[in-house]
């Protein structure tokens, strides 16, 4: 009896008038067929919706969404070029040929140091310090990428035990907390960070790594917040408590495994604006050293040229383009996947 | 209504007021004490002592707080200390710039960003919705400054539409002022109306699921009644919020733009201030950019009871 | 977008109010196509109220939409026809249709939270009825709609006087204050009021009312079932009135439909249903539903769960949880046969039940 | 409403370290029904009250907006072994509000609540976890109240963990139902250990494993076999002189034993034990609500709160979850707390109702009295509301007017005032009842402040065109908001009837209230009901059934 409706309960045969699971009394006869029996042929065998995972929802999202899918793989390429830089750049950062060469224009130099001078094309050009464009932003990418996810993670730690403490707790603790959200949601995110950066003196990817991070702690409390509050008023928390679970085991046992989608969406949208809040505050000479060869920088060294030689900006200036969309898509097909609503998460 | 008001009001001010005691403390916390930050390593300690008494930096910190907080009120921001012109002079300059950049920014956002949003959401999976969501896309991937340079390539250096460096005042003719700003305008506002967009079309698309859109079709009411009598409010009122939110990308924007076009607005005020080491500037730049951003918002909040009738007229009667 | 006029045109012939026949509803989706209105036939005749019982998933709120005309994406009308005063709706054109709808057929939704707009004052949501299907001479084109809306509507036109006199009707009180209220400011019963006034407002002949009174309680359901009855005759307007609940039609419904999954399994006056119920399905519901007057008897549930619509292999769709199934059951369709007997009070041989096992001697399995 | 979480309960929560079982269940003999008068009842409340602040947030209480809502305003009540009391109102009234703050999920603002006699009012976290395994809630929405990352297993299985279930209890006795095969000649003594009842659950005190001997297939010797609690006890035998000695004992780990009581639990509700690893969503209604009572069954509790259980569900599954909880209710000797807004549903499970209204409980009986003979006039009201299916049962129906006032400032005197029908004339009425009546609904529309004369004033105009005077737009507001004609008064009161609403249409609303409370005065308004003990153990909040009420003798309604 595949049917996996109400099995008959085994209590005792109750009084006659109301067999449980039997033949109810107002049945005029008794058919071939009892209740929930089915012939052979006519077996439908229960249709159970399946259940996804959290990872398997990922895949899921990926494979059908081909925009997500293209973004996802233009990541996983951007990540590998910029651990694997010294190998994939043609050319060494700091190595100089002709300046301010054309995209895949030829330069002559002495690249293999045997003396001799072979013909070098770059594609993307050169800049005005004669570096090939091309193997700075392959190099560039390390600390773009890499500042972001750091800053993300910063971010994300810090922000979400705010948003967490903040909407379980409620009270007096979460007035206090949405203070100071309000009061940093007050400078826009390059003011708070260039802000940092002038208090903590120093140039240095470490300084902007704290200072984005700090400019981001607001958008992810408010946000991680809304949602616990939201999972704090389900029926299945007011279940949970009137069960006797305490607060620690419902907050990271019945209420983080429901708002782990919207971290990971959440978290898969602020790492672009992570990479442009980076390369805005090199392009201000406000990020990193001026050694380190980010994005940024790039686009800021090219400005002065930008008449005689438009390509030193414009070509990292469209690796931040593609990086980040690459991330906004996939934040975009995974926000679908798990039906969270554009409001929740921006 | 009113109450609604009085309280957001009430809140701007607390905001700012807790915005202006972080500068104040942030500013005394650069490593070193601010003034040995301003005048450098090698400068003699008689210099800084001379230097910190007639900034005040020597009387007890609640003194000058106090003194800190008369002085914003009264609109007296100090001097500063490389030019030693009167800080408020400067800023007096510069405010003008970067709020009409941000101003042309802004609406030029709405206004594209508004209709793409509704073409996108009643046109769905038409090729007029994919430009859009692909516009927008693009929009929010290229930083500010990217946008500027390009601009700034094409319609500047090739077609010598649009001048690249510089800003005219509104003094000398709308016209110029307005040439001047079209191309920063443009590169800040397009990431606003690229965020607009997006929350324009999903907000829109959930409103004609709606319960009220069934019983308006259900009255025999037209297509185009129904969309824009009918849902157009009721789809705005996310998009009011998120247009003040985003708002922070638009002035982040300014800061970043104005080197680009070379114009001294309040961004570029900040940055060179920073780099000088000119604290008594950066502190008010920074106070200031803040003031706009709330400034804006608060406009947004009080925008927000002429959309939503549930906050201009409370509660349910019996 | 001019209104055509169909006021005018109303003809007492002898084609009852609404003839659904054999309709067909099918909503495609990624696990099947779901076949919520599967093969139904249905009349209404003038001034009367007719129930349609069933629980949820058993498609009765599709054939509401079906017959108003705003079955919603991807749902579509695949097959049978809906007739209305003899005229076929779908045939119709998009223009006319629209004028029917809303004008000559009316929808009441079960919802009264948000049936009505927040944006409109609710004075302004029916007075746009009145514009569109009434001949008060205000335009209904979108620039004096958006002027109305903005500016605000002109308090001493006719459509607004209407919209009071609605108000009116349904015993709001004070309707000349309220009408100038926003919905968030009515209480839920005071919303389904409002929702009544709007679809009456143009004296439809026939009012379909989805679960009107599900979402209130039982003292404001008394109230509007009780209201419900006045207006029909006041406003000569026939009622669908669907619910799941059997006491509702029992006290309001001339005749009822009992439907179950896609499918009309009994129908009968309303006192002959109750007094006698034949089909198995019919007699489960009433079984297990609790009776204020009878506590001693013990419910008896109907075992198993509702169907998935998607593509069910056998022929009467209750066979599985029915107690009498036979194998013809799951083979053979069962065709409606008159079950009741016919000189029972109020049966005049209409009662009718589509069950093998159920019919005059000769038929019955 | 801003549902008030329990502020500053310690965070660190481990369920080995609670306190042992301070309360010992006195396995009263379950299942016996009606008032065990001496023994305390097993929840009670006196005096229950919970506010709930408007203002959210230091701006707001600055700004003083916002009122408090009254969800529950003094409640008492009690719910004695193996009864089930239904608490039966209309949305608003606060039903769910006081469910919830007898068990503490909200803070009470004032009361005290009582378990078996002892004191737990508003005690949080670990100091109320002890009481809370003999108090479990079953929720309105079958899939809401079940996490949906989790399995059904892990659901069942939470509350054991969280109270360190299973434990033995000392005071069950664990016995063993054997049945021998009669191939075996030889006496066979079957001893149980008596920690068995971890594995086994109890019914009535006593926790039995069904043994079946049968000879041994090899040959010689027997075999032991125990059918499904196989999996978790173990049967070891041992030749004696005089026959075979069999020992039952426990053989599985906790989580072990954890697993399978779920899967019993779950076949006792009707699911089958293969539903362990599926997620709620993968069940229809019915089935999610199962789960949510194998759940509340857990750790095998002494009373059971039911918010709405059946309401999200159809009618036939509503039947099958009714009929369960009777089952469980019978054989586990459960108590339950049953809230509802259906009243036929109410008569088919109650032992005994109450019912509230605002915020108040007005009416408590019997079961069979209330619905026969019901005192009170809302639940007269209610009762007459209620469509009924056999129309021999329908009679006269009184439909109530107006709406539920809203709970942040009720009504004055006794909160059924404005909408009572039977609402008593102060003294000096000499009219009759009904004409009062109607007096005292246009007194209440007019202190309701909802008359608004210029509305009327811009009807009129609109409708003749001619300026409307004082006069014309008195006579509208009256004809409107007076019930009936104008004239059918005893002869003072139709003058100041008219007066009332001339001083209304020149905006003067509070002398028109003021003359209309001399009008015509209620001791229903004055002052509210107390609360009365009728004869059998029933309780009533109404004047009219109140021996000493204030006011004139009352007028024969």
């Amino acid at each position: 009896m595949t049917d996996a409706t109400d099995a008959s309960a085994d209590t005792e045969a109750d009084d006659a008038a109301r067999p449980d699971g039997g033949t109810p009394a107002y049945a005029r006869n008794t058919g071939e067929f009892g209740v929930g029996e089915v012939p052979q042929e006519y077996e439908t065998g229960e249709r159970v919706t399946a259940h996804r995972s959290t990872g398997e929802r990922i895949v899921e999202a990926l494979t059908d969404n081909k925009l997500a899918l293209a973004g996802a793989v233009t990541i996983v390429a951007l990540v590998l070029v910029a651990v694997f830089a010294p190998y994939v750049a043609p050319y060494g950062p700091e190595q100089q040929f002709g300046f301010m060469q054309e995209p895949m224009g030829q330069s002559t130099a002495d690249v293999d140091g045997d003396g001799t001078t072979e013909t070098v094309t770059h594609y993307l050009g050169t800049d005005s310090f004669g570096h090939d464009i091309l193997t700075r932003i392959i190099y560039g990418a390390r600390i773009s990428m890499g500042v972001a996810l750091a800053t993300v993670a910063f971010a994300f730690t810090v922000g979400t035990t705010l948003g967490i403490l903040a909407g379980f707790y409620g009270g007096w603790v979460d007035s206090v907390i949405m203070r100071y959200i309000d009061f940093q949601w007050a400078f826009p995110t390059i003011i708070l960070g260039v802000g940092i950066i002038a208090v903590m003196g120093g140039l240095g990817w470490l300084n902007v790594v704290v200072a984005i991070g700090i400019a981001f702690i607001d958008d992810f409390a408010r946000i991680i917040r809304g949602e616990v509050l939201s999972i704090r008023e389900e029926e299945y928390i007011t279940a949970a408590r009137a069960v006797g679970m305490g607060d620690a085991r419902i907050m990271f046992k019945e209420m983080l495994p429901n708002a782990v989608a919207p971290l990971i969406v959440q978290a898969t949208l602020m790492i672009p604006f992570a990479i442009l809040a980076e390369a805005g505050l090199s392009f201000l000479g406000l990020g990193v050293k001026p050694t380190t060869p980010t994005w940024g920088l790039l686009i800021s060294d090219g400005r002065q040229f930008v008449s005689q030689a438009w390509w030193i900006s414009v070509m990292p200036g469209l690796a931040i383009m593609f990086t980040v969309l690459a991330f906004n898509t996939v934040g975009d097909g995974l926000r679908d996947a798990f039906d969270i609503s554009e409001g929740e998460v921006n | 209504m009113w109450r609604y008001i009085t309280k957001r009001v009430a809140h701007a001010v607390l905001v700012m007021w807790m915005v202006a005691t972080t500068v104040f403390f942030g500013l005394r916390a650069v490593p070193g004490g601010p003034v040995r930050g301003m005048l450098g390593q090698e400068a003699t300690e008689e210099a800084v002592a001379r230097l910190r008494e007639d900034l005040g930096l020597d009387e007890p910190l609640a003194v000058q707080y106090v003194e800190w907080m008369t002085d914003l009120l009264v609109g007296d921001f100090g001097t500063s200390i490389t030019s030693s012109e009167a800080v408020g002079t400067l800023v007096a300059q510069a405010v003008p710039k970067t709020l009409s950049i941000a101003a042309f920014g802004v609406t030029l956002g709405l206004l594209v960003a508004i209709p793409a949003g509704v073409i996108g959401a009643t046109r769905r999976n038409e090729p007029a919705d994919y430009a859009a969501t692909i516009a927008a896309f693009l929009g929010i991937s290229m930083p500010a400054f990217f946008v500027g340079i390009l601009l700034a390539v094409v319609f500047g250096v090739w077609l010598g539409w649009f001048p690249v460096v510089g800003y005219t005042n509104i003094s000398e003719g709308v016209v110029p002022w307005l040439r001047g700003i079209v191309l920063p305008g443009i590169a800040v506002g397009l990431p606003y109306a690229a965020g607009v967009t997006r929350m324009m079309r999903s907000s829109l698309i959930e409103t004609l699921d709606e319960q009220y859109m069934r019983t308006a079709r259900a009255k025999g009411v037209g297509d185009s009644v129904r969309l824009y009598k009918h849902a157009m409010q009721n789809a705005l009122m996310p998009v009011v919020t998120i247009a003040g939110i985003q708002l922070a990308l638009v002035l982040g924007g300014t800061v970043t733009v104005e080197i680009v076009f070379g114009i001294q607005g309040l961004g570029r005020l900040l940055v060179d201030s920073i780099l000088e080491r000119n604290y008594p500037v950066t502190q008010v730049a920074i106070l200031l950019i803040s003031g706009i951003f709330v400034f804006m918002n608060l406009l947004v909040d009080i925008a927000y009871t002429a959309i939503d009738p549930r906050v201009r007229y409370g509660g349910e009667q019996a | 977008m001019a209104t055509i006029d169909v006021a005018a045109e109303r003809d007492d012939g002898g084609d009852p109010v609404l003839e659904v026949e054999n309709l067909h509803t099918q909503f495609p989706t990624d696990r099947g196509v779901v076949r919520a209105v599967d093969g139904v036939d249905l009349t209404i005749e003038s001034g009367e109220i007719v129930g349609l019982v069933g629980e949820s998933g058993s498609g009765k709120s599709v054939l509401a939409e079906s017959v108003v005309g705003i079955v919603e994406e991807p749902g579509e009308i695949v097959e049978g026809d809906v007739r209305f005063d003899g005229e076929s709706l779908l045939a119709m054109s998009d223009a006319r249709r629209q004028a029917v709808r809303g004008g000559r057929i009316s929808m009441v939704f079960q919802d009264p939270m948000n049936s009505l707009n927040p944006t409109l004052t609710v004075g302004e949501q029916i007075a746009e009825t009145v514009r569109l299907h009434q001949d008060v001479g205000e335009s209904v084109s979108l620039p004096a709609e958006l002027k109305r809306k903005i500016v605000g509507a002109a308090k001493n036109g006719d459509a607004w006087r209407r919209a009071i006199e609605m108000l009116e009707a349904v015993e709001i009180p004070e309707p000349e204050a309220r009408a100038a209220d926003f919905p968030h400011q009515f209480s839920g019963g005071m919303r389904q009021r409002a929702m009544i006034a709007m679809a009456l407002s143009c004296e439809p002949d026939l009012l379909v009312a989805d679960e009107p009174t599900t979402a209130l309680d039982v003292t404001i359901q008394a109230q509007i079932l009780e209201e419900l009855e006045g207006l029909k005759d006041e406003f000569d307007t026939s009622i669908l009135l669907i619910t799941h609940d059997l006491a509702v039609v029992a006290e309001t419904c001339d005749r009822v439909n009992v439907m179950y999954a896609g499918e009309i399994v009994e129908r009968a006056e309303t006192e002959a249903l109750f007094a006698d119920p034949q089909h198995p399905y019919t007699q489960g519901l009433i079984a297990s539903t609790p009776q204020l007057d009878e506590p001693d008897r013990d419910l008896q549930p109907i075992q198993g769960n509702v169907p998935d619509l998607i593509d069910i292999p056998y022929a009467c769709h209750f066979a599985p949880r029915c107690p009498e199934a036979e194998r013809e059951c799951f083979e053979i369709e069962p065709e409606f046969r008159p079950v009741g007997d016919s000189d029972a009070p109020g049966d005049g041989g209409t009662h009718e039940a589509a069950c093998l096992r159920r019919g005059p001697d000769g038929e019955r399995l | 409403m801003s549902a008030d979480t329990p502020v500053g309960a310690e965070p660190s929560e481990d369920p080995d370290s609670e306190d042992p079982d301070s309360v010992d269940r006195d396995a009263a003999t379950p299942g016996d029904d009606g008032a065990a008068d001496d023994a305390d009842p097993v929840l009670s409340a006196e005096g229950l009250e919970k506010h709930f602040e408007q203002s959210d947030g230091f701006l707001d209480r600055l700004l003083g907006t916002g009122g408090t809502v009254k969800a529950v305003d003094g409640v008492d009540l009690e719910v004695r072994e193996g009864e089930t009391l239904a608490v039966v109102g209309e949305s608003g009234c606060g039903k769910s509000t006081l469910g919830q703050a007898l068990l503490n999920l909200h803070r009470p603002t004032d009361g005290t609540v009582r378990y078996r006699g002892e004191e737990i009012t508003g005690l949080s976290g670990s100091a109320m976890r002890p009481y809370r395994r003999h108090l479990q809630m079953v929720f309105q929405d079958p899939l809401a109240s079940l996490n949906p990352r989790k399995t059904v297993g892990d659901i069942v299985i939470g509350p054991m963990e969280v109270h360190d279930e299973p434990s033995t209890d000392p005071d069950v006795t664990t016995t063993a139902e054997v049945r021998v095969d009669g191939a075996v000649t030889e006496p066979v003594a079957v001893s149980v250990d008596d920690d068995v009842d971890r594995a086994v659950g109890s019914v009535e005190g006593v926790a039995a494993v069904d043994v079946e001997v049968g000879p041994a297939t090899d040959g010689e010797g027997i075999e032991v076999d125990l059918g499904e609690a196989g999996a978790v006890l173990a049967a070891t035998v041992d030749r004696t002189a005089d026959g075979y000695e069999v020992r039952i004992s426990v053989d599985a780990s906790t989580p072990d034993l954890r697993r399978y009581r779920a899967g019993a639990l779950l076949e006792r509700v009707g699911l089958e034990r293969g539903h362990l690893d599926r997620y709620p969503s993968q069940f229809s209604g019915g089935q999610q609500q199962r789960v949510g009572i194998a759940r509340a069954l857990a750790v095998e509790p002494d009373l059971i709160v039911a918010d709405e259980p059946v309401s999200a569900l159809d009618v036939s599954v509503q039947a099958q979850i009714l009929n369960l909880l009777e089952e469980l209710q019978t054989e586990l000797g459960l108590s339950l707390l049953f809230i509802s807004h259906d009243l036929s549903v109410v008569r088919q499970v109650a032992d005994r109702v109450a019912v509230m209204y605002l915020g108040e409980i007005v009416e408590t009986a019997p079961v069979d009295e209330l619905f026969a003979e019901p005192r009170h006039p809302y639940t007269k009201s209610l009762l007459s509301a209620v469509p009924r299916i056999d129309p021999g049962d329908r009679s006269d129906r009184t439909v109530l007017r107006g709406s539920v006032p809203s709970p942040i400032d009720p009504p004055a005197g006794c909160r059924f005032h404005t909408r009572c029908p039977e609402v008593i004339p102060g003294a000096g009425w000499d009219g009759d009842q009904e004409s009062f009546r109607r007096a005292f609904s246009f007194r209440t529309r007019v202190e309701s402040g909802e008359l608004e004369p210029d509305a009327v004033r811009d009807r009129l105009e609109a409708e003749s065109d001619a300026s409307a005077t004082d006069e014309t737009v008195a006579a509208r507001l009256l004809e409107t908001a007076l019930p009936g004609a104008v004239d059918a008064f005893p002869a003072g009161v139709t003058e100041s009837l008219r007066e009332a609403g001339r001083l209304v249409a020149a905006g003067e609303d509070d002398d028109a209230a003021a003359l209309l409370r001399e009008t015509c005065p209620s001791p229903c308004v004055d002052e509210a009901p107390r609360t009365v003990e009728t004869v059998d153990a029933a309780t009533v909040a109404c004047h009219r059934v109140d021996p000493d009420a204030p006011g004139e003798e009352r007028v024969g309604d």
